[in-house]
């Protein structure tokens, strides 16, 4: 997006906002045209349409809420048309806002158009001297703020101020649970080994495969999962929760080799297993 | 300050003439504003604060100093009126761009006020760099958002503004009531959506880039800035 | 001051409750002490800044700042008996640092302890700085010298560490069993015994340090500690 501050510029410099009927200059053309406009067009600019609008209504010497929007209006425009007379490019704003105020302007001129939707000629006049108004306001107040005893120029602070000494004071936190937690981890230092999982009440799925896929053959009939669980590992908990897991594991796999059938009745329920055979699967 | 009953205030408070003199030396130390909560954190358990400085900004009126408000603050300041003798210690200001006085002052007399607001009424695009400067200089900070759709945040003067230009509160803006009563201070001016084509209309995109407002809404204490609620 | 007739003191000076207020303006705002010429050549021609100060001083006598006078020159400084208030104390809380709280703990189970027997049970040497520090927050204090060679200091807890961590005595420091049982530490299945070698049992001069240590005997589940980081 193009600055807005005020600014004519020579006319191999393209504007940014699309929808000016401007040809695409070529290489070629800018290159001439940047030549010929070796002048470097610096005016005492307006910050947009809007500043521009005010500095012409306030030749008009009049309250600004009973300017003449039409008078208004076709000030701009010959602002607009001197400047492209003199090659001048103005920014895109003030070129739509230039097409804004034609089409007030035509709309001023001409008689009321009962059907017409949105607002009248009269509410966007009414509303432009509004705003003129209004920046007009805020500028004054600007100037009244800055003409203010301000501080550092007309009132001052106190040249050395006191230093509030802030005095830092470390409440050092430790809790009876620290305290112990530290000795704790002290007496069990030397304890320490690498963390190794102990195997040993550990029924791996490999071995229950095995185990599983030797006894399958002998299920022809529906046969509960503890059947399958190995020799001594069925009353310790830790052991039979193993035993179980790799077995229904295991149990899984070959389900899904197609060489058993797994069977729960309902949640929780034992499961059972049988063999798969051949002619089942057509 | 009423306080509940509490082993703290056990000790009677000191009586108010040195509740003052107290107030005295923390404001005379201090450069920025101190609030009532401020004097009541560093003074002994059971003061207050309020009454001493009301007897303390009796006793310096007219002086060579005097204690002004600011917000909801106090500082020590030195009497406009010898502002002559005063050439040290100016400080040579940073200049700000005229851009930069009249997006100050649109802040100020319509806060809060979202940048687009402040570009329909500048008629311009507000430069990032512009507000940017405000904040830096900590004159204008963001404020809550607009619960309008896009959420844009919105801009209010901080208190260090209202101490550099002399100013109470917000409400003490020079001109402020005429300017409202003439409507001018409107943020929705009659007659919406005549179609008046502002450079405004493309800063939408910028919205998005505000979001650091987000930081600001938490500590954002509504009672600080009692002028905000009042302002349309 | 007499001054000869001079043209720019036709005008006469301003009165002296006038010249009053710039003094306080002007050493209100300066940044360092100034002299009674440096007044002078800030005030209007034919004030009397000697005056003007000292009319100052009076004024301000006995409220929360005062002019006084600093070599040659004059400065506004917060009284003497109101200084407290310029300081701000902030606490600040902090964890021990795991060197500091484990040879607190060593000391606390095993006092007397000499520096040699924390680094045995530490497994590191105990930085001088880990002691003093121990011994600045008085947590620690140094306890008679162990009659082995060399004479060695030892260590022991204060009262102000009973205090700290609600404990009649270094005896009512929690075993481990106690922890557990409190499910402040997480069981693990039982491991082999501790044969952990305790400095106490070195301790041969000092029967009541032993006690303590005691305490870890009675643990019949002497199981590996989880680590900490598993710990509620």
């Amino acid at each position: 997006m193009p600055a807005k501050v005020p600014y004519l510029r020579p006319v191999d410099d393209p504007p940014a906002q699309a929808g000016l009927d401007l040809p695409a200059p070529d290489a070629a053309s800018i290159a001439r045209r940047r030549a010929e406009e070796a002048l470097i067009v610096d005016v005492d600019g307006y910050e947009g349409p809007l500043d521009l609008l005010l500095t012409l209504a306030r030749t008009q010497k009049v309250d600004l809420m009973k300017i003449s929007v039409l008078d208004l209006a076709e000030q701009y425009l010959a602002f607009v048309e001197e400047a492209r007379a003199l090659r001048i490019e103005l920014a895109a704003d003030y070129l739509v806002m230039a097409a804004w105020l034609a089409f007030l302007k035509s709309r001023l001129l001409l008689p009321p158009d009962p059907q017409a939707e949105g607002p009248s000629a009269e509410d966007m006049a009414a509303h432009l001297a509004f705003q003129l108004e209004r920046l007009d306001a805020m500028r004054q107040a600007a100037a009244q703020l800055m003409a203010r005893d301000r501080l550092g120029i007309s009132r001052f602070a106190r040249g050395a101020p006191d230093a509030v000494i802030r005095t830092r004071r470390t409440e050092w936190q430790a809790s009876l649970i620290d305290l112990m937690r530290a000795y704790a981890r002290l007496k069990t230092r030397d304890e320490f080994r690498p963390f190794a999982f102990d195997r040993k009440d550990v029924f791996t799925m490999e071995q229950a495969l095995d185990r599983l896929r030797g006894l399958i053959g002998f299920a022809g009939d529906w046969t509960d999962l503890s059947v399958f669980l190995p020799d001594g590992w069925s009353d310790d908990p830790a052991r039979r929760r193993s035993a179980t897991a790799a077995t229904f594991a295991a149990s899984l796999e070959l389900a899904r080799q197609g060489r058993l059938e797994i069977r729960q009745a309902e949640t929780f329920a034992p499961i059972s297993y049988r063999q798969r055979h051949d002619d089942d699967r057509a | 300050m009423t306080t509940a009953p509490d082993p703290a205030t056990d000790f009677p408070p000191p009586p108010l003439d040195q509740q003052e003199r107290m107030v005295e030396a923390i404001l005379f130390a201090a450069t920025a504003p101190l609030s009532l909560r401020d004097l009541a954190d560093r003074m002994p358990v059971g003061c207050d604060p309020a009454e001493a400085v009301a007897a303390l900004r009796r006793r310096y009126q007219g002086r060579g100093v005097t204690v002004e408000q600011v917000g909801q603050g106090y500082a020590f300041r030195t009497a406009a009126d010898l502002s002559f003798l005063m050439q040290a210690e100016t400080v040579e200001s940073r200049r700000l761009s005229r851009a930069a006085i009249e997006t100050l002052a649109i802040i100020a007399y319509h806060q809060p006020v979202t940048r687009t607001e402040i570009e329909e009424i500048r008629g311009v695009a507000v430069s990032r760099g512009t507000l940017d400067q405000l904040i830096e200089m900590e004159w204008v900070r963001m404020g809550r958002r607009r619960m309008t759709p896009g959420r844009p945040a919105t801009f209010v003067v901080t208190e260090a503004f209202l101490d550099h230009f002399g100013l109470e509160s917000p409400r003490d803006l020079p001109g402020l009531a005429e300017l409202r009563a003439a409507g001018l201070l409107e943020s929705r001016p009659p007659g919406e959506g005549l179609g008046l084509p502002l450079a405004s209309e493309d800063a939408d995109d910028d919205i998005a880039s505000v979001a650091p407002g987000d930081l600001f809404e938490d500590d954002h204490d509504p009672a600080a800035w009692p002028a905000e609620e009042d302002q349309p």
